[in-house]
Parts: structure tokens; C-alpha cells; sequence
């Protein structure tokens, strides 16, 4: 494992496990290590990547990885198990899902879904509380719906073609696969939820404490990215080609991808400094996850739970 | 049906020319076979061991087809195993999963299906008991001794009462006396039916005490040396042994035998 | 240990037979072999736990990565509860129980016959068998949302899915059983004018039947997890989908409390598969083993 | 049709016997197991490629679901170039290649002594079995990340992860090998005052090696789907990676031409463990198999 | 070692009070077997088919254990195949995947290993022709009659020169000139080493040209019901067999069997 990594030299060496193996998704990443962001911040950064929140937790409290991006949910389940992981970046304020709708079914909002099916990933996953927030805030209850759950990508395409589901809750890749699987697709997501941001980063606290400065310079290279991404949005496929050319490879995709990724990094909160969090926002996510049994009431101290104090740091 | 006849009896088996190569090995097992076997008659193979008897009755069973030459059984070409024959092979090959009395009884459920063999179940105890295996007909056969793995093996063959017996050395695992019983309880059944017989056998006396005509061979390639007639009166019994005519023919089975020996 | 003490099926008739110079490892083996069988799983259980739980304890594993066994045993006891009181996971469970029993006698059948095909035709063996190995060698899972577009969400594409996984030990290992009647057996039928149906059902199967089993067991796990993974890609139902959601939470000892109950239910199937064999291919094990049930 | 045309291992010496009364449908089958096997192989290949395009054409199934064979063809010869110009593929075709072969080799270790031990000691029958039974039972796919978690990023997790997915068959094959010995021929062994060792690898083990190549040849082909699994849930690297890659995009031509190439390499390996089986168990197949090779 | 005397010789077997039951099947096997072998000696068991010959060499040869009684090697217990006896059984098992010289150097091999076993590859092959299988050392068992897979496997136990020879009907498969001229062999190869041989057999003349001492056996349970004698030259020649006494000793040993069936 690269446990010397993170004791070496100047402090400034780190090993992040990403949650998934989108090179795309992951662009800053990629893109501030291409560009040589880390390098100029200081930062020697190793990148690995597995699949879901949970392996990313399990690879950095195994000591494979320094610290990684795993869901807000699974770092308070982490949490609630006794694990002192803090979540210190945010990554995606826009939030991680998308509830879509095929172009030509006249739907056109979460209103519209009374009596209709809704396609989640899985059963049990944070989209459930995604849809059930939205459909509740467009006073459509639990019993007004289905949901079905369909699996990701593929399957999700399936239902539309079978016609099973009339919405889905689309992750951003899910949202450019199933499009670019020629649906024409509608976003109709309410406001309801902006306070379910998406996927950042979080480190076991040891390290927050040791190297808060690595850590910073992580964020300032991430930041870097994300702005010159915004100039260079070709450039930042360009680089992808190199981690992962066969993502890349239909361009169109991958510049959706990109596109809709954008749209997670959209703050509802501009005024708030790049990489923060709030703790009203915390505090709902909690109270969703105790609702959905990931957590138990009471196991999980918000204040814990995050820190800003790296956020400085992460600003130009 | 061309049946033949001499002495107004049928031909059962008419074989013309025959040769067996085994392609592979290149051995050649049998050459230049011609014989003729009539209705009813015992006749026995003897000869020096690979000298081809197995291969010899295996074709005629039809189980393996000839390299060159005919095999007609009645009449008709040999091209696969004929229903009226019953062939015993000089390995018993009991299947392990069934007792012995189902061992005997598997010939009949091939031909009339399971429904229909509990009516022969009797037929089948009483064919082990003639052999001496009264009591071992639910014994499995890893159960049983040499000879009565072998004795069980005749019953099975016995149990379809075919019209002709080919038998591959049915008695070597058998002393002498049981052994002498069984060739009588055979030349009885046989006689019975007026089956016809064809034995394989290393036993010079066994060969003249049941046939009605000894095939002598030689070995490399395998082919008839001799033939001996035998002469004597039907039904032989034990002391049909003690005749001067059958001291002779013994001897002259031995001389054949011994001919065999050195031709190869 | 093992090369001293053995209990297959064909030991020669020295049951119980002294020999000289038995190693002490062989004693020990014949101590373990002694054991009835309850104690000697115990021993097994009692042993992993320990072990496990030396693991957790000295290695200083996260609980998110290996749960301590008492936290696990905990939950199987939550998990019990919840089964007993025909709740939520109960419906779940029975699911996975129909997807796996239907994927299995499905995948039995039909590796069954090509099996007999493979085994017995050279075209099969020649032509066919490299397409099989071709769609097995592939990510079957990745075939999910095929079964899923034509068979839907239900359980028809699991179980579907659980016997398109576990069909291919039973094709290789029906037709490797055909091969193992002996020459002698196959001439006696032949002699005795057995029909190709008869060779087949009295003598090839019957010979093929250790053969079968083998991958018949192989088949009845592989149609478990077959079930389970097609849950976990395919979304929706059953036990594997809770697995996901507990493993989603990181609540591991959930999962492997989850997990506890599928693998008895496979020791469950596989002890069938198990009985069954001793019942029809009894002959195949010692004949000590035979001799005493008869008593 | 399987039943009238018997090619297996003992046929007795009949070879080219004519036999009265061949069924219409043996004629076929002989037809068709005499071809060569190139066109045989075509044969099926053309027959699976028509019947696929049929469903596609008639089925209305939306190429997402299913692509056409053509388009499917064409991203095959695009993989291709990609392969053959050295491209990013080949690197990581090459590493899956080395997690399934590792995966594998470990795995047939493993499994083999495994097996040894379960089928020749009460104990391991009794006791250690089950517990295989529930590990195997269990979705070994959940155990990925942990996997992962104590292994790293690197291939060691990747070939760990395609052994302990491959190591059942050869566990399950073994131990039923153990009792396919004759009762005569370990009484023969033991006369000769065989060695323990010596009735193991001279009689046991050979008697024992058509049930161990139908272990291995599951668990080559399971290897292939564990490595690539691994990499689908483990991430990062290697084939399996990329097919997941090209699956989230639904580039599903490209899955399937991605599959296409892990299935030659399954069946490449498949094929390389046929052969050592007709090598080192030359005595269970045809005897006319062998005599004509010897010629 | 208390090597026992008897007219000078050391007793090789001393089996006293043995009994065997297959608990299984309870079939009483061997009943009261006492017997004393003296080194160098010949001695043949005769019996009806089923009357435990094989089960006794089986015991004799310490792979299987007697339900009471003891059995003494050189004044050893025997509690396992015991170095210096080599035997041969009923069944010639040989191993499908050798070839018949390989199948020859089979002891030879698990004694020495394979290295060494290259140079009695003369002398296994020396053997092969000796029994008349000089050019089938590369074949196959499956390419082999009958009658010499046996002669295979009589090679197969004499390659180890062992001290004591136990043979269960070792020539069952052979015509009878073939077979005396194997037994000539053996009393050659016996006598030559001073070897102690124990040997089932059904034919009579064999029993007493070979033998020094005659065991005729009873069937269910299995018991000696006579011990014969036979006081003839040595070497013995097929002359031998036209010794008055010669069949003055087949009549004698025909008599017990036929006793011995009688009983049964
Ligand atoms: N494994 C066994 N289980 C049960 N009974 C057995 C077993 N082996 C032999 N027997 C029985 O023991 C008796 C003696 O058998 P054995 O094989 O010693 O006879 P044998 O004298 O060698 O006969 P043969 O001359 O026919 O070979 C027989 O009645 C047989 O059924
Ligand atoms: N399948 C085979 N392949 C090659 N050669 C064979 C085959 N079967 C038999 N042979 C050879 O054919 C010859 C005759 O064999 P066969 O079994 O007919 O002899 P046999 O007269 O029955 O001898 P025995 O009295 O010893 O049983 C032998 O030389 C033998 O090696
Ligand atoms: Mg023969
Ligand atoms: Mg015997």
C-alpha cells in the first residue's frame, strides 16, 4: 500500500481512491494531474479508482488510499460505525441525480408522475430518498407512484424501451448513457432537493489533522481544473484519452458527459465559498438517512460529520 | 434364407474367408476362418492363448465386423448382434449397482422393459440356484467370489434361452468338479432346446465331453490348424471320461493343441 | 493427513485393518475422522471463528472492512427475527429461494442434455462445445439487461439468469461422464441387442452418475450466487438486492448476516444434491458406508 | 440423435462396424460428426450468427439491447487494429490475461489440495466441506472490496478475487476423483507395498485426472469471469474494466466485440487444457483416437 | 523370529485358529484355517468355487485383516503386505495407462523409483518372452487377450523376485499346454530361488504336479477338509504326469474335492 506515501518527504504525497472509474466524471482529477495543477500546489497525488462509496471506504481505512470521494451518506454510515472519516470537500454542491423524463412523454414535471412509475437504481440507494423528497414536494405521496427498482445504465434503458418506467433517477453518467442511447431527455428536477449536494471528498481525521496542507492543495489543484475545464472543455476530454481513451472515444458522449456533469458542480448556494458545506444541509441529509435506517438517530454528530476548515485553502 | 443343410440338418453359422487385422496394433488376429456350424451342435475353439478365439467370437456375435470374409448366421449377414444369439464373455462384467439375481434379469428388462421382468424372477432364481447360488441373489457383485461372479455371468446369458450360446471360456474360474457339473447342466440345456453351441475353452477334456466337433488353432496369425471330430454317444456324462474313445480323443486334441503351439 | 487416512469409496475389504507405521499425522487424521459429524463442524466453526476473530483482534481490521464474528452473530440474530416474524427479508428470501430452484432444475435439464450431446457426438465435441466456452468465458453478467429487455423485471430474468450461470458445470461434467462406461460394459449390452435408450439409461448414466453429481453440485451453488448477482445487477428483488443495500451502507455485518443465511440455504440445496447421490449412485461409495445403512 | 452415435472414450473395438436399422436422424448426426472440425465449427457459427440476426430483424429488439451481428463484426475489427497497432487495449488485455492465468494457477493449486483432502477423509467430507459450500454459496462478488481493501489496486486483488471465483469446480471434481479407483486396483497397489504416496499419484490420482480436467476446465472458463468481474466491481484496470467502460456509454457493439475477444481467450485456455488432457489421461479417450495419433 | 523347525526347514506360515466373517453380508468365509508352511515348500488350495481360497491368500498376503486367529510370517504378525511375499490375483487389473512392460515394472517402480527402473527393463522384458509376450511390450492392456494380460500380471509379481508366492489361479485364462508349460516355468523359478509358493488352483493335475502339499477346502463355512501329500520326484517333468502315482495322487486330491463338495 502506499502508506509511505503519505509520511514522505515534505508531506506532500497522497494516495485518493475515487468512487467511480469514469475518467470524464473524475475530469478536475485527471485534468489538474495532466495539467500539473498538484505539482504546482505542491501535491505528488496517486490516483486509483474503484466502484461505490463503500470500496472507497474500505480501500482508505485499509490503508491502500490516503483519502478518497465517497457519498455523504456513506461517510456518516462510516461514521455511525465508529470510523472518524470527515467529509472536507464538496465537490458536486449541484447534487448527483437527475430525475429525467423521455422527451416526447409530455411529462414535464414531478406533478406530472401522479399514477406513473418512477425507475430508481436500487431499492434502497440514496435515489429513493431523492424521488420520495421530490414527489413529496410536488404533493404526490408515497402511494400516488411506483417505483420500480431497474438497475443502472443498460437496464434503465430497457425499462424505457419496455415501456416499465416514465421517469428515472438518473446519476450524470446514467443521464448521458441513456440519452446518448438515443432518448431524448427532459431534467425535472425541483428545488426541492438542492440540499442533497453530490459526491466529495473525505479523509480519516488523522490526516486532516497531519496534513491539512496536502489536502488543501488537493482542492486548489481540483479548483484549478474545474475553471480551466470551463475554457478547455476539449482539452479536458483530450486528457482523458490518455486514463481511459475508450470513454472518450465517442466524443459526442463524452462531451455530454461533461455537460451534464457541469451541472452537479452548480452551487444553489453561489454566495458560499468553492468546496463548502452547510450544516442545515447536513443536518436534512442526516435526518434522511435515519429515516432510510442507514443510520441510527443520535449516532451521528453533524458537527463530526464535515469540516470547512480546509475550504480556504481550496480558493485560488 | 438359404438354409443350408448337410446330414438334413440346418446351418446355423457359415463362415467363408475370413480375416481380422487390428488396424492400430497391426496384429494380424485372424486368417482364412471357413466353418460351417449346424443346428444343434456343441462345437469348442481351443488354442494357444492370443491365438485369436475371443476375436473369432466376438464377430460372430457381431459385435466387431471382419476385416475381409463373410459371417452369415442362418442364412443372413452377421452386421450386428442377432437376437437369437447369447454370448458369454471371458470377463463376468457384473454391473455394480445391481444385485445379482438383477445382474441375470438385465438381458430381460433390455428386451420387454422392467414391467414385464418380475414374471422371470423366479425363472432367474432358479437359474442361480442350478449354478450353486442360491442365497447370494441380493448380494451385490463385489460381494461375490471369482467363480461365482462368473457362474452368475452364464445365468444371464441363460435367461433369454437363446438359440445359439457363444461361450468365451464360461468355466475357468471354476474347479473341476463344479466345473464338470456345469458342462453337463449345459450340454442338458442346450440339448433341451436343441440349441446350438459354440465354447471356447482351454480345458481339453471339456472340449471333448461337450462338442460334437473341436476346432483347433494356432496363433499368429490365428487360424483352424485341426478339426476333430468327435464321436461319441449323446448324452455324455461323467463316464463317458472313462471311455478308451474319449482317452483318444483327448490325446488327439492334445497333439492338435500341441501342433498349434509350434506352428507359432 | 489426508493421503494416510483414506475413506473413499473402493478401500480394499481391510476395514479397520491394522498397518504398521501409521504416522502420527495419520493418528490425528483418524482422530478427526472419528469425530461424529455435529462435533466435527463445530470444531470447524469454532476454529474460523477464532481465527476470524484473531484477525479483527490483532490485525486491527476496520469493522467497515471485516466485521467482528459476535457483531455478525448479532445481526444473524436480528436477521433470524425478522425471518421468523415472516416480515420484510422473509418475502425477499422466498424470492431468491423460487429464482434459484427454478435457475437450477432449469440449468439441470439443459446442461443435462447438451451434456449428453457434447459427450457423445463428435460434432459436439468439435463444433458446439467451443460456442459454449465462448459465451461462459464472457462477463455473463454483463448479458443482465438482455434477459432483463426480454424477460422484464420479475424473476423470470433472475432465474433466468441464475441457470444461464450455472448450466456449463453441468454440461462438462455430463460430458465427461459419458466417457466413463468401460469398453467391456459397452460390449456386453451391445451383446445383449440393448437399444441406444437402454445403453444410455442402464449403463452410460448409471456410470456417468458420479460424474453428474459433481457438477450438479457445482451447479446448485453457482445457481445461487447466480441468483444473487442477477438481483444485485438487475435491481428490484429479492435477498441479493438487500445484500446490495446493506453493503451500500457499509453495514457489513448486516451483509454478512445476509449473506450467512443464502450460504445455508446453498448448504441446504447442496446437501439434497448430497443425498440424492448417496441414493442413486450409492454404489459409487464405500461399500461400508452401503453395508451399514442396510442395518 | 446424441444416443444413436456414440463417439465416447470405451466404444468397443467396432470401429466403422456397420450396424442394421440406423435411424434417419443417426445418418445426420453421423454427417455431421464427420465434417472437419474448421467447418463444422463454421457451421454452428453461421447457424448462431442467422439465428441472431433473425432476432434482431424480426424481434424488433432495439440495438441497444441487442446489437446486429454486423455492427458487431465491424467493432471486432476495430478492437483488432486496436490489439494489433499495441494500443491501450492490448496493456490491458495483457494484465487481465495475467490475472486470469495467476487466477487460475492458484486456483487449481489450491483446489486440487482441497479437494484431495475432502474426498479422502471423513473429516473433510463431513466437516470442512460444508463450509466451502457456504463460502462458495455466498455472492463472492460482495467480496471485492474487501479484497481490494487488504490487496490493493493492483492485479494481486484481481487474480486473488478470479481464483477464490474459480477454486469450487476443482475442489468438487478432486474430491469425487478421489473415489474413482477400483477396489481391485488399490488392493493391487497395496500388495506391492505401495506407498501411501505412491497409490496417490500412480493409480488414485490417474484414475482420478478425468474428473480433475472437468474441474479444471470449469475453472479455467470461471477464472476468465472472475478476473473480469473483479475488474467490473474492483475498477480501474484491465478487460473488464474497459467492457464496463463501453457498457455505461451502451456502446453495446463494443461489449459484445470486447466479450468477443475474453471468449477467444476463455476459449484459447479451454483449449490449451483439453490438450493436456488428451495428453495425460490419453487412456480415457478413444482408444481410436490414440492409435491414430500414434500413427 | 521364532523361526519353527520341522524336518529341519524354517515355517515360513503358521496360521492358527483363523476365522473370517464379512460382517456385512455375514457370510462365514474361513472357519478354523491351521496350517503350517515350510520354506521352499509348494502348496496348493483346491476347493469348490466360493469356499474362501481367495479370501485366505488375501489374509495371507496382510490386506485383510481375519475376524479371529493369527497368522505368522518368519514368526512375524502379519498386519500388512509384508515385504517379502509377492501375489497374484484372480483378476489380472492392469492399469490402463502403461503399456505391458510398464505394467510389468509397476513393484519395481514403487520400490526404487523411476530412475532405477530403467535397468530391470531388460529383465521385465526377459520375463514377457519368457511367458510368450516377447513383442507386445508396447502395447497397451486394452490391446491384449485374455491369457496374456495374465501372463502380464504373473510377470508383474515375479519381477520383484520375492521370497513367497502366493498365486490365486494364475493360469485360469491359459490352454492346458500353455498353462504346463507356465507351471514348469514356475517350479523352475521357485526352486531356482528357493521360493515359497502358495497357489489356488481348479485344475487337479496342476495342484499335484506343483505341489508338495495339497489343501482341499469345504465350502459355507470355508474350512481344510483334507491335506494331501504328494510325495513325487523333483524337478518334475510332464513326464510326471504318466507316473502311476501321479494318477494315483489326481485320484486321491478328485476324491477330496469331490468331499469337499459333498459338505457344502
Ligand atoms: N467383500 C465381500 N463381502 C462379502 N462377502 C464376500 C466378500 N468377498 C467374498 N465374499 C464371500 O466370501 C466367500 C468366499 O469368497 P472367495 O472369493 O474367498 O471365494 P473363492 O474360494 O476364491 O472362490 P472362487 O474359486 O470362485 O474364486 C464367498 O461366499 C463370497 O460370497
Ligand atoms: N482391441 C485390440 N487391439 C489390438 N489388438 C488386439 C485387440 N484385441 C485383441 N488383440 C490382439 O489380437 C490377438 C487375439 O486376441 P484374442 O483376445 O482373440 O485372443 P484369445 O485367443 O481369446 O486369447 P486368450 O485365450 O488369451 O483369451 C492377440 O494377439 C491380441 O493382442
Ligand atoms: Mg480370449
Ligand atoms: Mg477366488
Amino acid at each position: 500500500a502506499e502508506e509511505a506515501a503519505g509520511e514522505q518527504g515534505d508531506g506532500s504525497s497522497l494516495t485518493v481512491v475515487l468512487a467511480n472509474t469514469s475518467c470524464v466524471l473524475n475530469f478536475p482529477v485527471y485534468s489538474a494531474l495532466a495539467e500539473g495543477f498538484f505539482e504546482e500546489e505542491g501535491l505528488d497525488l496517486q490516483v486509483e479508482a474503484v466502484n461505490g462509496s463503500s470500496a472507497v471506504l474500505q480501500a482508505m481505512l485499509a490503508g491502500q488510499a490516503d483519502f478518497g470521494g465517497p457519498g455523504a451518506v456513506p461517510v456518516m454510515a462510516a461514521q455511525a460505525r465508529g470510523e472518524d472519516v470527515v467529509y472536507f470537500m464538496n465537490a458536486s454542491p449541484g447534487g448527483s441525480f437527475f430525475l429525467i423524463a423521455p422527451e416526447d412523454s409530455g411529462i414535464t414535471g414531478p406533478e406530472d408522475l401522479a399514477g406513473k412509475t418512477v425507475g430508481v437504481a436500487t431499492a434502497d440507494g440514496n435515489e429513493v430518498v431523492f424521488v420520495d423528497v421530490i414527489m413529496d414536494g410536488a404533493g404526490v405521496g408515497e402511494d400516488g407512484f411506483e417505483k420500480l427498482t431497474v438497475g443502472e445504465g443498460g437496464q434503465a434503458v430497457a425499462a424505457f424501451e419496455r415501456g416499465d418506467i416514465d421517469a428515472y433517477a438518473a446519476s450524470s453518467d446514467g443521464f448521458a448513457t441513456i440519452e446518448n442511447a438515443g432518448f431524448s431527455l427532459l431534467d425535472i428536477t425541483p428545488p426541492d432537493v438542492d440540499y442533497m449536494f453530490g459526491n466529495g471528498y473525505a479523509a480519516p481525521r488523522d490526516l486532516i489533522d497531519s496534513e491539512p496542507e496536502a489536502l488543501e492543495a488537493f482542492g486548489k489543484g481540483f479548483y484549478r481544473a474545474v475553471q480551466w475545464a470551463e475554457e478547455n472543455p476539449d482539452q479536458a476530454i483530450d486528457n482523458c484519452a490518455e486514463y481511459q481513451p475508450q470513454e472518450v472515444e465517442d466524443r459526442d458522449y463524452a462531451t455530454r458527459l461533461l455537460e451534464i456533469s457541469a451541472l452537479t458542480r452548480v452551487s444553489p448556494y453561489p454566495e458560499d465559498p468553492w468546496g463548502s458545506m452547510r450544516a442545515e444541509d447536513w443536518e436534512a441529509m442526516l435526518q434522511d438517512a435515519v429515516d432510510a435506517g442507514h443510520v441510527e438517530e443520535g449516532q451521528v454528530d453533524v458537527d463530526q460529520v464535515y469540516t470547512n476548515d480546509l475550504v480556504d485553502g481550496f480558493q485560488p | 434364407m438359404s438354409a443350408g443343410t448337410l446330414e438334413g440338418t440346418r446351418t446355423v453359422y457359415r463362415i467363408e474367408g475370413l480375416d481380422h487385422v487390428f488396424d492400430a496394433a497391426e496384429v494380424h488376429a485372424l486368417q482364412d476362418i471357413d466353418l460351417r456350424i449346424l443346428q444343434g451342435q456343441v462345437v469348442s475353439f481351443i488354442g494357444p492363448s492370443g491365438c485369436g478365439k475371443s476375436t473369432l467370437l466376438t464377430i460372430m456375435a457381431g459385435l466387431l465386423e471382419p476385416s475381409r470374409g463373410t459371417v452369415l448366421l442362418n442364412g443372413e449377414d452377421v452386421d450386428g448382434p442377432p437376437d437369437e444369439v447369447g454370448i458369454m464373455f471371458q470377463r463376468a462384467t457384473l454391473l455394480p449397482w445391481r444385485t445379482t439375481v438383477e445382474n441375470v434379469l438385465l438381458p430381460i428388462e433390455l428386451r420387454h422393459g422392467k414391467r414385464r421382468t418380475k414374471a422371470y424372477r423366479d425363472q432367474a432364481e432358479d437359474l442361480l440356484q442350478r449354478v450353486g447360488l442360491a442365497g447370494f441373489e441380493r448380494r451385490y457383485p463385489g460381494e461375490l467370489s471369482g467363480g461365482m461372479a462368473q457362474r452368475a455371468a452364464i445365468c444371464r446369458m441363460l435367461i433369454t434361452e437363446p438359440d445359439v450360446l457363444l461361450l468365451d471360456e464360461p468355466f475357468g474360474a471354476l474347479d473341476e468338479l463344479t466345473r464338470e457339473r456345469m458342462d453337463l447342466e449345459l450340454q442338458r440345456i442346450a440339448a433341451a432346446r436343441d440349441a446350438t453351441v459354440v465354447l471356447v475353452t482351454h480345458s481339453i477334456p471339456e472340449a471333448v465331453l461337450l462338442s460334437d466337433r473341436v476346432y483347433a488353432m494356432s496363433a499368429r496369425p490365428g487360424r483352424i490348424s485341426e478339426v476333430i471330430d468327435i464321436d461319441l454317444p449323446r448324452p455324455r456324462t461323467l463316464d463317458t471320461m472313462a471311455l478308451p474313445a474319449f482317452v483318444d480323443y483327448t490325446g488327439r486334441v492334445r497333439r492338435a493343441l500341441d501342433r498349434g503351439h509350434e506352428d507359432s | 493427513m489426508a493421503l494416510t487416512t483414506p475413506v473413499s469409496g473402493r478401500e480394499p475389504r481391510s476395514a479397520g485393518g491394522r498397518r504398521r507405521k501409521r504416522s502420527g499425522l495419520g493418528r490425528a487424521g483418524s482422530f478427526l475422522n472419528n469425530l461424529p459429524q455435529p462435533i466435527a463442524v463445530l470444531l470447524v466453526v469454532i476454529v474460523v471463528l477464532a481465527f476470524w476473530q484473531l484477525i479483527v483482534a490483532v490485525g486491527g481490521v476496520s469493522e467497515i472492512i471485516l466485521p467482528p464474528p459476535l457483531a455478525v452473530i448479532e445481526e444473524i440474530g436480528v436477521v433470524a427475527v425478522q425471518l421468523a416474524t415472516g416480515g420484510f427479508l422473509l418475502g425477499q428470501l422466498w424470492l431468491t429461494i423460487q429464482e434459484i430452484v427454478l435457475g437450477f432444475l432449469l440449468a439441470s435439464a439443459v446442461g443435462f442434455l447438451l451434456g449428453l450431446w457434447i459427450g457423445q457426438t463428435r460434432f459436439g465435441q468439435r463444433a458446439v462445445m467451443p460456442l459454449f466456452v465462448v459465451v461462459e468465458a464472457s462477463p455473463k453478467i454483463a448479458f443482465t439487461p438482455v434477459f432483463i429487455a426480454w424477460f422484464g423485471f420479475g424473476i423470470s430474468s433472475k432465474f433466468l439468469m441464475a441457470a444461464f450461470m450455472s448450466v456449463f458445470p453441468v454440461i462438462i461434467n455430463t460430458a465427461a461422464g459419458m466417457s466413463a462406461a468401460s469398453e467391456d460394459e459397452v460390449k456386453l449390452f451391445r451383446s445383449m441387442r440393448a437399444s441406444s435408450w437402454d445403453i444410455f439409461w442402464k449403463l452410460r448414466i448409471m456410470r456417468a452418475l458420479p460424474f453428474i453429481f459433481a457438477g450438479l453440485k457445482i451447479a446448485i451453488v453457482s445457481a445461487v450466487t447466480g441468483a444473487v448477482a442477477a438481483e444485485f445487477i438487475g435491481g428490484g428483488v429479492g435477498f441479493g438486492e438487500q445484500v446490495r443495500v446493506a453493503a451500500s451502507r457499509i453495514a457489513l455485518d448486516r451483509v454478512f448476516a445476509l449473506i450467512f443465511y443464502l450460504s445455508i440455504l446453498g448448504l441446504i440445496l447442496f446437501g439434497a444434491i448430497s443425498w440424492a447421490q448417496r441414493k442413486f449412485a450409492f454404489w459409487d461409495v464405500t461399500s461400508i458406508t452401503r453395508k451399514k445403512e442396510k442395518k
